[in-house]
């Protein structure tokens, strides 16, 4: 965790911050929803508390506070109880593994009257060095928290839901899984910084030998895997439980799927565990095919160099370099998360059977026609 | 000074652990009525003779211990998979999953 | 120094929690005991410097594998069980004595051979990586590696074989 | 391996957090009387007919065991798909790419032969 007092400090604090970042996003979203469902089909939406409706998250957080406890009768109390708390965990821990800004350098520095540093901090919770592996193992267990609510709510709409939502799950993590095979094959790596590293400059590869470029665009691995970049997306979609697949969720036939007995926190609980997998899924897409935090053609030291030509101080500069590319990966992200609303309110929902069929029959055999294809060319672009 | 002996952790250390694992897993196996707990304690054995190999790989360097715990992980999982399967046709016909059902099979 | 203490909350986490799956009345309680148990492995196989490999006990076994028992679990709805343990008193302290002494013989072992063993000195120190590990899986091993895909299959026809024997768990 | 540390702390850190958030609430959130009929299964209303663990379909199991065995087949092509770029350029890429060609024809033909059982239908 660190070395000294400062690095600890500032690895803990790291932490709590990605872990805050999660959650504070959570009352945007669901701004952003409303708003922009109300936007999408032609009408107001929630504005008169506060500009813009903003203050409507903040009345909603105060009623979720003070609403009733209640356990089913038949319910089990404890795993009642342990459900929603598991659905923070795998969001939480997956996106503290994805790397929100560049590594940056910290001089030596004086604090408290002595000398700390120098420092590599990483924008980033801890690197694991198997990036993505560590994420799909992590968010795998996102599964216990459906099954744990379902069944502990006594309720058979409830556990249908929860099956459902796990069945649905489980079926989308192979054509997930699998359409991010062929950009392994590409990059070579699961290593995030690596990843990103190799997505900088221009579009350029080399085919048997020989330098191939497209100056006007940036090397990003969308260019790469297009189908392996759309298979990942519909693949998120179905994971996060999001609409076009909300089966779990469909009210006329299962009420409110596997939250139906939760209410006030607990049920906002589960609401974050969703929102942070749509925000995993969101960075790990950003990550792998759109250069992660890198803006295009711009690479940090540029940026650093330009910042102290203004007499900026070396560690200030770099400082303002990381939050810079922080919040282009947030934008990024924040564009996906968008995608996410928009589809929301545009497709219907599928039936359960067709749901299935997409995703075993359609997603799955067409991953893997996307790995092949990118093993031949690959063997043969570098033979 | 004993501390931190104890602290530092060696070979010998991972092999007690993965007795001791192991050893609950066969009174798993060996206790249980249920038959679905008895195939659970068989994953416990698997995966004390797992970390076994990697300890061993890990204490003597050899990257081989690993590559035969992702086998016997794979087949811990198909055998679970055709496990279960069987216990659920169990289930279906004799609408307990006890091992008493053995005693039924003797006429 | 950090992996020593380390390894004794992990050690002590996983001894719980196996004793969980075996202690425990509830089915439910011990397959989620077990899910606890591998979960704690994962860790445990971070800390021997296989990251890999933890993530893979995650995926496949964390979840995957008890992803299914703690469904098959709540498929039939098991009750807490009255009598959780077979046969009688005589029968169940002869067992607990045989793995007790199996685990004394390992651990009595271990303890013999671990000057022959720790005398080589050859600890790793760095992370083995997902490369050296791909070279033997799909060099030296590449039949083991082509029959598991078979057995794979097999394992699969098996399964909706036995799924097709008639009856159902709603037909009770 | 230090990188243990950061991950089980924030595990416990947010464990934590969110228990501290049930415990809470529960404390100020109001506690009416309870009784039989709110106790119940919420079902629209409609007084409860079975009870709340009722029997699911053999269906959900199957398609676990069919996901278990593809997941593990995928999972054997990533460290495939770290290693095949450095195994062409060390000159044996094709023998790598022949081993996982065999692999993924046995895993087509799973696939292959699940749907053509009609394992995969849902009704």
């Amino acid at each position: 965790m660190g070395s000294d007092l400062v690095e600890v400090l500032i690895n803990s604090v790291k932490l709590v911050l990605i872990f805050l970042l999660m959650v504070q996003l959570v009352p945007i979203l669901v701004w952003v929803e409303r708003r922009g469902s109300a936007f999408i089909q032609n009408r107001y939406g929630p504005n008169r508390v506060g500009p813009f409706g903003l203050m409507q998250l903040l009345a909603d957080a105060v009623k979720f506070v003070f609403k009733e406890e209640f356990v089913p009768g038949k319910g089990h109390k404890l795993i009642f109880y342990a459900a929603p708390v598991v659905a923070l965990i795998p969001g939480a821990l997956a996106f503290a593994a994805i790397p929100l800004a560049n590594t940056f350098h910290l001089e030596p520095f004086m604090f408290l009257g002595e000398s700390w540093g120098p420092y590599d901090i990483n924008f980033q919770g801890y690197n694991v060095g198997i990036g993505i592996v560590f994420i799909l193992g992590v968010s795998s267990l996102g599964a216990y928290a459906l099954l744990l609510a379902g069944w502990g709510s006594a309720n058979k709409y409830s556990l249908y839901g929860a099956l459902r939502a796990v069945a649905q799950m489980i079926s989308y993590e192979l054509a997930l899984g699998l359409s991010i095979v062929g950009a392994i094959l590409v990059y070579n790596t699961f290593d995030f910084h690596s990843i990103i590293a190799q997505q900088a400059g221009a579009l350029s590869f080399t085919i048997s030998g020989r330098e191939l470029g497209i100056p006007f665009l940036p090397n990003w691995g969308i260019f790469y895997q297009p189908l392996g970049a759309f298979l990942f997306l519909v693949a998120a979609f179905a994971e996060t439980n999001r609409l076009p697949f909300d089966l779990p969720e469909a009210e006329s036939e299962l009420i409110a799927g596997f939250h139906t007995e939760y209410g006030g926190m607990k049920m906002l609980m589960f609401y974050l565990g969703e929102y942070g997998h749509m925000l995993v899924a969101s960075a790990l897409l950003v990550t792998f095919y759109f250069g992660g935090y890198q803006l295009p053609f711009v690479s940090h030291v540029m940026i650093e160099d330009m910042l102290k030509s203004f007499g900026l101080g070396i560690n200030m500069a770099n400082v303002l370099t990381a939050f810079l590319f922080f919040t282009v990966f947030m934008i990024k992200c924040l564009i996906f998360l968008w995608i996410y609303v928009w589809v929301r309110w545009t497709l219907p929902r599928f039936r359960y059977d067709q749901l299935m069929d997409l995703g075993w029959k359609t997603m799955l055999p067409w991953a893997l026609a996307n790995t092949i294809v990118t093993a031949v060319v690959v063997f043969l672009a570098r033979i | 000074m004993q501390v931190n002996d104890m602290l530092a952790v060696g070979l010998n250390h991972y092999l007690f652990l993965s007795a001791i694992i192991f050893s609950i897993g066969i009174l798993t196996v060996l206790l249980r009525k249920n038959l679905i707990v008895i195939l659970m304690g068989i994953e416990l054995m698997l995966n004390a003779v797992n970390l076994s190999f990697i300890a061993f790989s890990h204490f003597s360097n050899n990257a081989n211990g690993p590559v035969i715990v992702f086998f016997v992980m794979t087949l811990a999982a198909a055998e679970a998979g055709v496990g279960l399967a069987l216990m659920v046709t169990i289930f279906k016909r004799f609408k307990v999953v006890d091992i008493s059902i053995f005693e039924k099979l003797k006429n | 120094m950090i992996t020593g203490y380390l390894f004794y909350m992990l050690a002590f986490l996983l001894i719980l929690f196996s004793l969980g799956v075996l202690m425990h009345s509830s089915p439910l309680f011990s397959s989620l005991n077990l899910v606890g148990s591998m979960i704690v492995l994962s860790a445990m196989y971070y800390l021997l410097q296989v990251p890999f490999i933890a993530a893979v006990q995650l995926i496949v076994y964390a979840g995957a594998v008890m992803v299914l028992f703690v469904m098959v679990m709540m498929m039939f709805d098991l009750k807490h069980e009255i009598k959780i343990f077979s046969g009688g008193f005589i029968s169940n302290a002869i067992k607990c004595g045989l793995a007790g002494f199996f685990a004394f013989t390992i651990g009595a072992t271990a303890f013999m051979s671990t000057e022959m063993i720790s005398g080589s000195a050859k600890v790793k120190t760095e992370v083995l990586s997902v490369k050296s590990m791909a070279q033997l899986l799909f060099k030296d091993y590449l039949i083991e590696f082509e029959v598991l895909g078979v057995i794979l299959l097999l394992v699969a026809v098996g399964a909706v074989a036995l799924s097709r024997i008639k009856g159902g768990t709603h037909a009770s | 391996m230090e990188e243990l540390v950061p991950i089980i702390a924030l595990g416990v850190f947010v464990a934590l957090f969110g228990t501290a958030i049930v415990v809470v609430t529960s404390l100020i959130g109001p506690k009416p009387k309870q009784n039989d009929v709110k106790d119940e299964a919420y079902e629209c209303g409609i007084p409860g007919q079975f009870s709340g663990h009722s029997k699911v379909p053999v269906k959900y199991y199957l398609t676990a065991i069919l996901f278990i065995l593809f997941d593990i087949e995928i999972i054997f092509m990533y460290p495939w798909a770290v290693t095949f770029g450095d195994s062409i350029t060390e000159g044996y890429g094709l023998q790598f790419l022949a081993a996982m060609g065999v692999f993924i024809f046995i895993f087509i033909f799973g696939l292959f032969w699940e749907v053509k059982s009609k394992a995969l239908e849902w009704e």
